[in-house]
């Protein structure tokens, strides 16, 4: 049973039992004023009110998967970093509740200091974000405050987007379009325009070099990343996640093992991993925010919750490009039976996440002019290479048939 | 992109303290600069002038806080000069080994300093993290953390405690182990390399005629180290070499003044040894120590950072009636436009943080 | 050079008096105003690092004292590798005291006589940037001055 | 000292956001491309206006303030991210209390460099007047609700340079300061018990914020 069925089967049991004597009883109440009502109702008997009360149900449960995810990738982030660190990171217990308990109660305050810093400080995050709410918005006198608002809005808009395109599993997809991963890497280059009109906008020196580092970043990277890409289209002959993934489970590999495309494309994966590490922004390639001379980077002006959101749509990316790798070449959802497919693709996920978390935290940050260099001078011919690998691949792949099985395609 | 002046400070991570620096930039790459002091300038000198001579070790204490006790010692020894005071022996052991556990912590400061500006924050912690075990130690016979007022005039406050000697040797022991396991992390990483090769050059000429001195200038391949060129306290006696970089890659840049930092803190802690194997036993205090001096007299030490002199000049009275301060740092980044011309907009901390800036000496 | 011929050599240059050796690495010397130049531009070869420009308010006159170290072992002590300074006095007059700036010659020295312009009140005639470097411009006075008189809450001990 | 002055601009201390409300002032010299923005501004003003209206007369606003001001304050106080920013001595022991022996972070402590993004400036080291006009930006940079501790004796009154004619006497002679943290320099232990202080304070004397004017 797919998410979609499950959600159809939900809108339908919610609309027949809920909604539509919800949407009745008040069309019955004031017939004069109530039109609307009565055809919503109506509209929601038929299929297609079904189908779009299903997709609301689907997509809003994989933006909740998403987001409780953001919450563990931030803490992970945070405790493992400390623990490189020789640290112990935030340490904020769950009994420091027992504060807001009693507040709420209006008892009288206890400080048990001891207790409330003994814990793993999960909800340190969980704080740090209701902070960002109560915090007052600074919009700058001379900033242009359309552009300054708009910034936020469009790097955050596209980084939630991604939640819901990519698929935790053949039949965990809030949408399954043919061209997904197209449609993924499309929302991918959405942010930099983001990033480059808030750092325009804010009329500050440092954001504007943040910004204009982003743009040139961007067009370095995005080129070897969609070519590294290619070849696992090519393999697959589609871009729709869930046929790469099936395709790569077709074929085995020594000893039986799944064929999936890190094996083959061994250069193209890695020219993917650092081209996304730089497309997410992470160290070693986080020049538009780095810290050292360009104070906060393109986020330099902005505070309370849009900054909070700014940080969080970075882990989102973060974690979206983790499942894109995932998906391209750790075979997806792919793994042993006992556990479910969407707790394979997850793990896989938060390996590659924990793998990154352990290079921002050991290595220094690249100046601009040598990650463009890189960008066009190295991975770029390794992306095309890959390609011509994958090619070679299907011409010589007869001889070597009864060694190795491939899928179909070739 | 236009060409247009940038802002930095005097809040700015890249400062290390209180400064600013403006720079010109043609799209990242660096026209011009204008470093702009004076943030923290507490006028040490004026007060010095109020003060009693015994009392500034205060102040001087207060100069530099990443390395406090070379400058209560360049302090103390040019007024001991001035008094001719003789100091005995075994105080002068003493402080030798408190001037190397402290020019150890405040490398260790810098290098913590220095690896956020590369983007490597977890370099920071790790060196912290010894530094921590240098401020213990240091705590041990002055009973303070940062600002020790150890060295007074005409000897040190005290002698070692008990199992001082056993206690630094099991944590140099420690601190090599981990400088060695360092190595990979840092001067073997290919992106700490890269950032840092070539960056920031200056020929010996000029840093000598710019008035670099210390580490930076032993950077550019020059053996000049005052603690054996103008020799104080038991330096000639101790067992040591100077630290410095030959020609060849990683020379008179970044690298090299990182290196030489890194060498030297392998030298500082030959020394402690050599020390605790020939120290005598005897007084820590001298039994003369005059309160007025007259006349006039200057001494210059090697401070963690270079060259640091006190000029003092007395009229009779027991306070001091000029007292001048020379910082290294002073000069050194008085000729920062000449060594960040040419660089990118991101090798400025790299150059920057290389040179290790102190600002509590520089504004006085 | 031996640091004695060193001397023997300073003693034919104008403007120069009163050499002695203070220590043995040290050798002070008075200077006129007019030739301080023309002597700092002779003794740049040996003297690659002028380490300190200091001024001092004699009440009433000023005086100004230049270290000046020799980095290159051109000038040596007897047999150690001891290096050489030069101590250099010059005695200004209270009304508008001014010198020839030596920034030109020696990089170094730029910052010493800002500091000293800034806190001092002494003018350097040809720096190319003279100004106040410590403390913020439109500050009234020089204030290391000993009849500068500022504000002080508690009383003094 | 600093409890007699009004914490901040009173007229920016009003619940989620800050808007102008002086109606001239919106009119006035709107930035160019503007008119969007402008507009939103003034139907946020009349949301604003009409839900704390609506929330005062039906009494909604006490019920809604009683339930949201603990939890707000909550994280408010267990989430201090001070400015990156060092003067003196202090600077160092505020450095090394991040280090692996004291690891301040588990207090959740995030420095960050922009002061936009900050609710507590730590006053580290003595105020000169060349910095006092850039000090006094900068806490006029930082969003509300925000904290001032002033770390040292320096920071404090002046400290060892009592007597110097360039030193400020104290930071609280030209802005407000929460808690003061006694040392020459402070221990990082100290600051730490000093950030549990604010929390204390912050709990006993900041009522959170929710339709608060």
């Amino acid at each position: 049973m797919s998410l979609f069925t499950a959600c159809r089967s939900m809108a339908e049991w919610t609309a027949e039992y809920l909604l539509i004597p919800i949407f009745n009883f008040q069309a019955g109440l004031f017939p004069p004023f109530s039109n609307p009502a009565g055809s919503v109702a109506d509209w929601l008997g038929t299929d297609g009110g079904l189908d779009t009360l299903a997709w609301t149900y689907a997509v809003n449960i994989a933006f909740m998967v998403g987001m409780t995810n953001l919450i563990l990738v931030i803490h992970l982030e945070r405790k493992i970093a400390a623990r490189i660190q020789d640290r112990r990171g935030p340490m904020l217990s769950l009994r420091s509740l027992r504060e807001l308990k009693e507040d709420l109660a209006g008892e009288a305050p206890t400080w048990k200091f001891k207790d409330n810093y003994s814990g793993i400080g999960i909800i340190q995050n969980l704080v740090d974000g209701i902070k960002a709410i109560t915090k007052e918005l600074i919009v700058p006198t001379k900033a242009d405050r359309f552009l300054f608002t708009m910034g936020p809005i469009i790097f955050i808009s596209s980084s939630v987007f991604l939640l819901v395109l990519f698929p935790l599993s053949d039949r965990f997809a809030a949408s399954s379009a043919p061209a997904g991963l197209m449609v993924i890497m499309a929302a991918f280059s959405i942010a930099p325009i983001g990033v480059l009109t808030s750092g325009w906008a804010s009329n500050n020196k440092y954001s504007m070099i943040g910004g204009m580092r982003s743009a040139a970043q961007l067009m370095a990277y995005e080129i070897p990343l969609l070519l590294s890409m290619a070849g696992v289209f090519l393999l697959a002959g589609s871009f729709d996640p869930v046929t790469i993934v099936e395709q790569q489970q077709e074929g085995t590999w020594l000893f039986g093992l799944p064929m999936w495309n890190i094996i083959p494309q061994f250069i193209g994966f890695i020219v993917f991993m650092i081209c996304i590490l730089a497309e997410v922004e992470r160290v070693p390639f986080d020049l538009p925010e780095a810290e050292a001379e360009l104070v906060e980077g393109w986020t330099t002006e902005y505070s309370g919750i849009r900054y909070m959101l700014f940080l969080a749509a970075e882990y989102i990316r973060g974690f979206a490009g983790a499942a894109v790798a995932t998906i391209l070449f750790l075979g997806g959802w792919a793994g042993p039976w006992p556990v479910p497919p969407e707790i394979w693709f997850l793990i896989k996920v938060y390996l590659i996440i924990i793998f990154w978390i352990f290079i921002r935290w050991s290595v220094p940050r690249i100046r601009t002019d040598q990650i463009l260099e890189l960008g066009w001078k190295k991975l770029l011919p390794l992306s095309l290479i890959n390609i011509l690998i994958v090619i070679l691949m299907v011409e010589i792949y007869p001889y070597f048939s009864n060694i190795i099985t491939l899928p179909e395609v070739f | 992109m236009a060409e247009m002046w940038i802002s930095m400070g005097p809040q700015h991570p890249m400062t290390h303290g209180l400064w600013t620096l403006k720079v010109k930039v043609d799209g990242e790459t660096i026209v011009d600069a204008d470093p702009e002091l004076g943030y923290l300038h507490r006028s040490v000198e004026k007060m010095g002038e109020r003060r009693k001579y015994f009392m500034n070790t205060t102040l001087t204490d207060r100069l530099c806080y990443a390395s406090s006790t070379t400058w209560t010692h360049c302090y103390t020894h040019t007024v001991e000069e001035l008094m001719e005071v003789e100091v005995p022996v075994r105080a002068q052991y003493i402080r030798t080994i408190m001037l190397e556990l402290q020019r150890l912590a405040s490398h260790l400061m810098w290098a913590g300093a220095y690896m956020p500006d590369l983007g490597h924050i977890t370099g920071a912690l790790y060196f912290w993290r010894d530094r921590e075990l240098f401020l213990n130690l240091l705590e041990l016979p002055s009973g303070s953390r940062l600002l020790y007022n150890f060295i007074r005039i005409g000897g040190v406050k005290r002698d070692l405690p008990n199992g001082f000697e056993e206690k630094t040797e099991r944590i140099l022991k420690l601190f090599e182990q981990r400088l060695d396991e360092y190595s990979d992390l840092f001067e073997n990483s290919k992106i700490f390399r890269m950032r840092t090769d070539d960056v920031g050059k200056f020929t010996a000429e000029q840093a000598k005629n710019f008035g670099i001195t210390g580490p930076n200038l032993r950077g550019c391949g020059t053996k000049f180290d005052l603690r054996k060129h103008d020799t104080y306290e038991i330096y000639e006696e101790i067992d040591w070499d100077i630290s410095t970089r030959e020609a060849g890659p990683g020379y008179s840049d970044c690298f090299s003044r990182y290196m030489v930092r890194i060498d030297e803190m392998k030298e500082s802690v030959r020394i402690i040894r050599d020390c605790f194997k020939k120290m005598p036993a005897g007084a820590t205090l001298a039994s003369r120590i005059p309160v007025r001096a007259h006349g006039e007299a200057f001494r210059r030490t090697e401070d963690s950072r270079g060259e640091a002199m006190m000029y003092v000049v007395g009229d009779g009275s027991d306070r001091p009636y000029r007292w001048k301060i020379k910082s290294p740092m002073f000069t050194t980044m008085s000729a920062c436009p000449h060594y960040l011309k040419g660089y990118k907009l991101a090798d400025i901390p790299a150059i920057m943080g290389s040179i290790d800036i102190c600002i509590g000496e520089t504004d006085k | 050079m031996n640091i004695d011929e060193f001397m023997q050599q300073l003693s034919s240059s104008k403007g120069v008096s009163n050499i002695s050796k203070i220590r043995k690495n040290t050798v002070k010397l008075d200077l006129t105003k007019e030739e301080s130049l023309d002597f700092f531009v002779s003794i740049k070869s040996e003297f690659e690092h002028c380490s300190l420009i200091s001024a001092i308010d004699n009440q009433p006159d000023f005086e100004l004292v230049y270290h000046f170290s020799c980095m290159n072992q051109s000038i040596v002590v007897d047999d150690s590798n001891c290096a050489v300074m030069l101590e250099a006095h010059i005695y200004l007059k209270r009304e508008a005291p001014s010198v020839d700036s030596i920034a030109n010659i020696w990089f170094g020295a730029d910052w010493h006589e800002r500091e000293a312009f800034d806190l001092m009140g002494i003018y350097f005639i040809g720096h190319p940037d003279l100004r106040r470097v410590l403390l913020p411009e439109g500050f009234a006075g020089h204030p290391l001055r000993k009849d500068y008189v500022y504000e002080i809450h508690e009383e003094e001990w | 000292m600093s409890s007699k002055k009004v914490r901040g601009n009173p007229n920016l201390r009003r619940g989620v956001g800050s808007k102008t409300t002086d109606s001239d002032k919106i009119m006035e010299d709107p930035p160019a491309g503007d008119w969007l923005a402008l507009r939103s501004d003034q139907l946020l003003e009349w949301i604003d206006n009409s839900v704390y209206n609506v929330a005062e007369f039906t009494g909604m606003r006490e019920v809604v303030d009683r339930i949201t001001r603990p939890i707000f304050n909550f994280a408010q106080r267990l989430s201090p991210h001070p400015l990156h920013f060092g003067i003196m001595c202090c600077a160092i022991e505020m450095g090394q209390a991040s280090a692996p022996d004291h690891d301040i972070d588990r207090l959740g402590l995030v420095y960050r460099s922009s002061p936009r993004q900050c609710d507590v400036l730590i006053v580290n080291g003595p105020v000169c007047e060349k910095l006092r006009p850039k000090l006094k930006t900068l806490y006029e940079q930082m969003p509300e609700p925000k904290w001032v501790i002033a770390m040292g004796e320096c920071a404090i009154s002046g400290g060892p340079y009592w007597d110097s004619y360039s030193v400020v006497a104290g930071a609280d002679t030209f802005m407000p300061v929460d808690v003061y943290i006694p040392g020459c320099p402070v221990r990082p232990e100290a600051l730490m018990h000093g950030f549990l202080t604010l929390q204390k304070k912050i709990r006993a004397k900041e009522p959170g914020m929710f339709l608060r004017r």
